[in-house]
């Protein structure tokens, strides 16, 4: 049984965690909250000079070819850290649209410049209310033209490219656009979260380049549920950084001459925190295995790692403030990026209600099997 | 049972009807109200007060005061008619809450009669605004743990310290304040309570932006601020047992969580489509929307059987705190289900985008505040369990200890 | 505003208190759980002598005319007393179905033997797995005669007579049928709750009266939702005799040197059983309108009283067995008495999820009109 | 990250698949298990011992004991490794598990060689059952509560009193007994342990009825019971300590609530037709099956987490408090859930009645005595917030108070 990280993603996990408080303190995700930038770029550059967004990109593509439990590593720290930079945009989503999907001469073309850090890209599938599904999809391509608009897009404001789903001649299928063209408008979006950016995306008439099949709606899905993974690793950080902050919290904070944290309503408050967050992250380690060695039951590993780390980080950011009493819900304090955070990852790559209806899907086909 | 007033009750609701009937504008005949009620407008504080007088001068605005003070003896149903009808009509509302229903009543109990006839007619009128510094930021769930310091200096006391959670604080003439007097006595018996001027020097009112982005509370600090003795409420020493006068009718007014409930789940999901069909027809849909429909029918015929004691002429007791703890984290599930349904695009805030100009979204950033202002989940809890329930108090260690031995954590 | 019962129900409810304290103990419950007998019979005599079978029958026939906020209150305290008597079955379901679809003459020959507790009756709808629904209806009536099984039927053992819900001519409508008769075969069931008779009931081409109407569904859901209010209110009873167990014990039983009811695990537990009860008991209370006034509220009324109330002795009952830790469960001690009863009330006349669906279907109507 | 054994590891495991293989049947070579696992048979003692004595001969009774104990120098992970194995095969479980797991191991650590020559290898070959006379009417999540009288008669020691929740006491030759030898010392303090034979005058067992039906526990009175001092287990007035590394190796022990899980209801759904179609499209019933399914898969996974530990050669800690914290209201509200699907059906207990041989039922029952056996979840929740958090204990009023005086709540 070896269902644990390597010793050495373990060191690389705690370099990780030293580089971030020092690159990425809840200050960084504060001052983009507050409007001053769309995304932290100082810390986008220092990230992509560590090669973090080539971890799981093959060598021969600029990648530095660490592997997914590498890639699981640093999303948990990210998400810790609620660091506001485009990874999960650039990385999770588009490189690995275009890793999966892409022709020899895309991946050649893209994934170095993705893995540099020098371009980043934005994956574009939402147009409204509405949960991954092709019937959802009405942005089209037609004669190598996209005409559509794209909401919520998150990095759509910072992307200088877009993998985005549209239809053409009745199949949904995966497009590549340069979104510093002629027809493309961006309009930035007011969301629960701020401190990553998200944007209205419309296309007219702008020029598409397929990337896979025409009928790429299974791609989409396999997109999305190794992106799943690496979201529930980020999600899982996050809950734990809650559940350390309202833990330290009830340790210090004193009420009735005694730490908060001897109450047992606190107490079992945080116990449930902890029991939810554990789940989430064994859910999660589940999803590692399966992203690492591709096995067949990645799907079911990511709806179940999905549908877990969405729980466990709503409750760990919910309880977070309510143990913080009063100054929990101050602007002041750090616990609401950790709550919108949980939020907008929550929300991310489709809500819970499609990830449970997902997981059952496979629980059947798994039976048929 | 019914729903019906008894005669004397009708007649007072008819002739509430054609006060507001001839001052305000019914909602249902106004502009349709805009769903997002946490935002208050600037002029509503001129608003406010223009109305209070109005009320004031029919003697409708603290029925259950003595005719000497402005009120009309009435009885707390009577109360509770003129709210339920009120609320019909669109009239600005809720500053004066704190100052008519905690503080001067506190002043009431203790003050002379000259003192009252210095402030208790101009805040019935909604001339001046009061507010209640009690909280403290070593203080808040554990009131009493309040460090602002009150020193004797002459006829004066010198006071110095912060308090939190001060509604109103930036626009309230007056305030009344409680202070620690003796902090070598017992952590309940060194307290004393005062009021005062919001503008006197060494007085500060700092906003807090909460998460929801409002700022529905301040901070209030004190540097050197002078109080003469005569502002003194009761005794010296007896901060505590004035304090709870006051305590009393906050947690009678501490309501429902304001916000989207069942109905307004409803309303989404009877045009919402899911991927699958329309949103009202899932099955996980309908069973939180009737969960959520009973907890709400449930608080409001609870309500009307507090209002039937009342009209019965009893007095009701701490049940009412069902109704926030119920409500607050209820509002909470229902701003993220909300979101949930919409799927990926459910954490859009800009109105025009958002279904329902973001009401759910808004809820979820106004929900965590609403767990804890006024009494959180826990304190609510304990309530229940201690004072309707009867079982016995946590245990205390900061009881019987000079206040300034008690552990408070700070190094 | 006078919603809540009068001073003369409230008397009535402290009378039949006392009443059920001394001739419906526990013990009662507890002798036809031990399987001694079906059904207490001499408090059943008792019961009937005082009148209750009949308060909110007619006087014409044979009740005393009490009407259904005294009901309501009787139903609360049996709940609360545990009572083993085919209280609900002969006078919520059947007695109820002959009021509302009866004949003249037979509401003459029925209520008042039914009133007088000479006579016991069942209301037989279930035919295994499924909530009610005319589609699982499969008992039919030809030519006068009945044939089928119906299973579970709540003192389907004890009862002199039955009302059958039946497929006659591809419609589903009620039948009166005697079971004392050639053609009847009865089982007695083990069940979740054997302080209640539970059979199958089998018929073999036995006689059979029409009760209302062919197409008698309607009247099968009207009744269907009267009694929810009535059973809501013995839930609430169930559920208020637990907490006060709960409560007791907790300031009894000594722990770490002081009450167990000193510590906030326990206190904040039974103050959310103390406020899910109070909840089921306000819209009971709202029930009991509705089902005074016979207000046209009353079906959405009834689905928000039982959904209620299955949740508040669920959690009750549950809960107080946790109180008690480990005497909590022992056969010995009554907990599992109302552990029992609230899944049976839970299930019969129709499960969580189908009043939950009921009260939706209720909104819907309610908007369209 | 895999899930493949070390090279050791899986030449043990052959190993111990040899032995099993020669010995025993595999479940899924023999007739389908019944569900009911609830209920155990009558000749499952004789078989069980049967089976003791032949793993007792192989050296896999106790894989981690010393050699000359009968065990094999083995590593936790081995003992793992051999209980996934054995799991596979029908073999007769568990009444060893008490006695090996903690009375044995505490014996070893306190009595001298005589006497563990007697009583280790009888125990290991499952000749001679051991129980843990423990828990008191007065003492059960409060352990130390405990009221048990043993007072000193000349070389021999006087046993009055009651212990309760003994699992197994009705079959066990010898137990383990803490009893109270000074009820004037601090709570803690006045505690001594002893062993006894279980066929000793004055021991009466009695079996406790579940609501289940079944009866998995018994209480045992002591009336002058006389036990020799050479009985005794450590030094006088030291028995909380030796209680302590008996309870160490029970909170191990503690796992998951038997009984039916996601899959089961997955099984149900599978082919149950609700009134609007197959109960596995209805999408309620979907998002509890999820919702039960991860936190079924994320308990499996923490044991995975748990055992790769132990295959490291490192300690875990109480995070496997986790298991029954979670399992055990997991399946209460799995059973309940189960038979709401029947519908009015769902209280039908005859197995040839109820789908699945009323396994939901049966967990419906079952569920609350897991709630609470071998640490209730409110004791789980504190063993985390205190030993995996490092929070404070609770406020403890009656640790520096000698015993008899301490509130009880008897009069």
């Amino acid at each position: 049984m070896n269902f644990d990280f390597s010793d050495d993603l373990k060191l690389l996990r705690d370099q990780t965690r030293k580089f971030l408080r020092e690159h990425s303190p809840t200050k960084s995700a504060r001052r983009i909250l507050d409007g001053e930038a769309p995304y932290d770029a100082a810390l986008w550059r220092r990230v992509a000079e560590l090669g973090w967004l080539g971890a799981a990109i093959p060598e021969e593509y600029g990648g530095i070819g660490l592997g997914y439990e590498g890639l699981c590593v640093l999303a948990e720290e990210l998400g810790m850290a609620v660091s506001p930079i485009p990874f999960s945009s650039s990385i999770y989503l588009a490189a690995e649209a275009i890793l999966a999907a892409g022709s020899e001469a895309q991946k050649q073309a893209y994934l170095p410049k993705l893995a540099a850090g020098e371009r980043i890209a934005c994956f574009a599938l939402a147009e409204g209310p509405g949960n991954p599904n092709p019937t959802r999809i009405m942005a089209t391509v037609e004669g190598g033209k996209l005409s559509g608009v794209k909401l919520p897009v998150a990095d759509g404001g910072i992307a200088d490219m877009a993998v985005v789903a549209a239809r053409s001649e009745g199949k949904v299928g995966l497009f590549l656009v340069e979104l510093a063209t002629p027809g493309v408008t961006r309009e930035t979006l007011k969301t629960i979260d701020p401190s990553r950016d998200h944007a209205k995306l419309g296309f007219d008439q702008v020029p598409a380049e397929p990337l896979g099949p025409a009928d790429g709606w299974p791609i989409v899905r396999r997109v999305l549920d190794r992106a799943a993974i690496l979201f529930a690793f980020e999600q899982v950080g996050g809950a734990g950084a809650c559940l350390d902050m309202a833990r330290n919290y009830a340790l210090e904070r004193h009420a009735f001459g005694r730490p908060i944290g001897s109450f047992q309503a606190i107490k079992h408050k945080l116990a449930d925190v902890y029991i939810a967050t554990e789940l989430a992250r064994s859910n999660a380690y589940y999803g590692a295995w399966a992203l690492a060695s591709d096995a067949a039951e990645l799907p079911l590993a990511a709806a179940a790692a999905r549908v877990s780390a969405i729980e466990a980080f709503h409750l760990a950011a919910k309880e977070n403030i309510q143990t913080h009493g009063g100054m929990g819900f101050t602007w002041a304090f750090d616990c609401h990026l950790y709550y919108r955070r949980a939020k907008q990852l929550a929300l991310a790559i489709g809500s819970a209600p499609y990830w449970k209806d997902r997981l059952v899907d496979e629980l059947e086909r798994r039976n048929e099997r | 049972m019914d729903f019906n007033d008894t005669p004397e009750e009708a007649a007072f609701r008819a002739e509430v009807r054609a006060f507001l009937d001839a001052n305000a504008k019914l909602k249902s005949e106004a502009q349709p109200a805009t769903r997002r009620r946490y935002i208050s407008d600037r002029d509503e504080l001129t608003r406010a007060k223009l109305w209070q007088a109005k009320k004031a001068e029919a003697g409708f605005a603290r029925i259950t005061w003595p005719k000497r003070w402005g009120g009309r003896d009435g009885s707390a149903i009577q109360q509770v008619i003129y709210n339920e009808e009120e609320a019909r009509y669109l009239v600005p509302g809720g500053v004066f809450s704190i100052g008519l229903g905690m503080c001067i009543p506190t002043m009431m109990g203790y003050c002379d009669e000259a003192t009252l006839q210095r402030y208790v007619p101009p805040a019935l009128k909604g001339e001046e605004i009061w507010c209640q510094l009690f909280s403290e930021p070593a203080g808040g769930s554990d009131l009493a743990g309040l460090r602002t310091r009150a020193e004797r200096d002459g006829e004066d006391w010198v006071i110095n310290g912060q308090k939190i959670w001060t509604s109103g604080a930036h626009y309230s003439d007056y305030g009344i304040l409680i202070t620690r007097t003796d902090p070598r006595a017992k952590k309940h018996a060194g307290l004393t309570m005062f009021f005062l001027s919001m503008k006197s020097p060494g007085v500060e009112v700092r906003p807090i932006k909460q998460i929801s982005g409002t700022s529905n509370f301040n901070e209030v600090f004190f540097t050197d601020v002078r109080i003469p003795d005569s502002q003194r409420i009761g005794k010296v020493g007896d901060g505590w047992k004035v304090s709870l006068t006051t305590l009393m009718n906050e947690r009678l007014a501490v309501g429902d969580a304001p916000g989207p409930d069942a109905e307004d789940i409803l309303e989404l999901v009877r045009t919402l489509e899911l991927e699958d069909g329309p949103a009202i027809r899932n099955a996980a849909v309908r069973e939180r929307l009737a969960d959520w429909y009973v907890k709400s029918q449930g608080l409001k015929y609870t309500k009307f059987r507090t209002m039937t004691a009342l009209s019965r002429g009893q007095t009701p007791g701490p049940e009412s705190s069902i109704t926030k703890a119920v409500s607050a984290s209820k509002l909470q599930e229902i701003g993220s289900f909300g979101m949930d349904l919409l799927g990926m695009a459910g954490g859009i805030m800009d109105t025009e985008l958002a279904p329902m100009q973001a009401w759910f979204q808004e809820a979820l950033l106004m929900a965590p505040g609403l767990r804890i202002a006024g009494g959180t989940d826990e304190i609510l809890r304990n309530i229940i369990a201690e004072r309707v329930l009867g079982l016995p108090g946590d245990i205390r260690v900061d009881k019987d200890v000079p206040f300034n031995e008690i552990p408070s954590g700070r190094s």
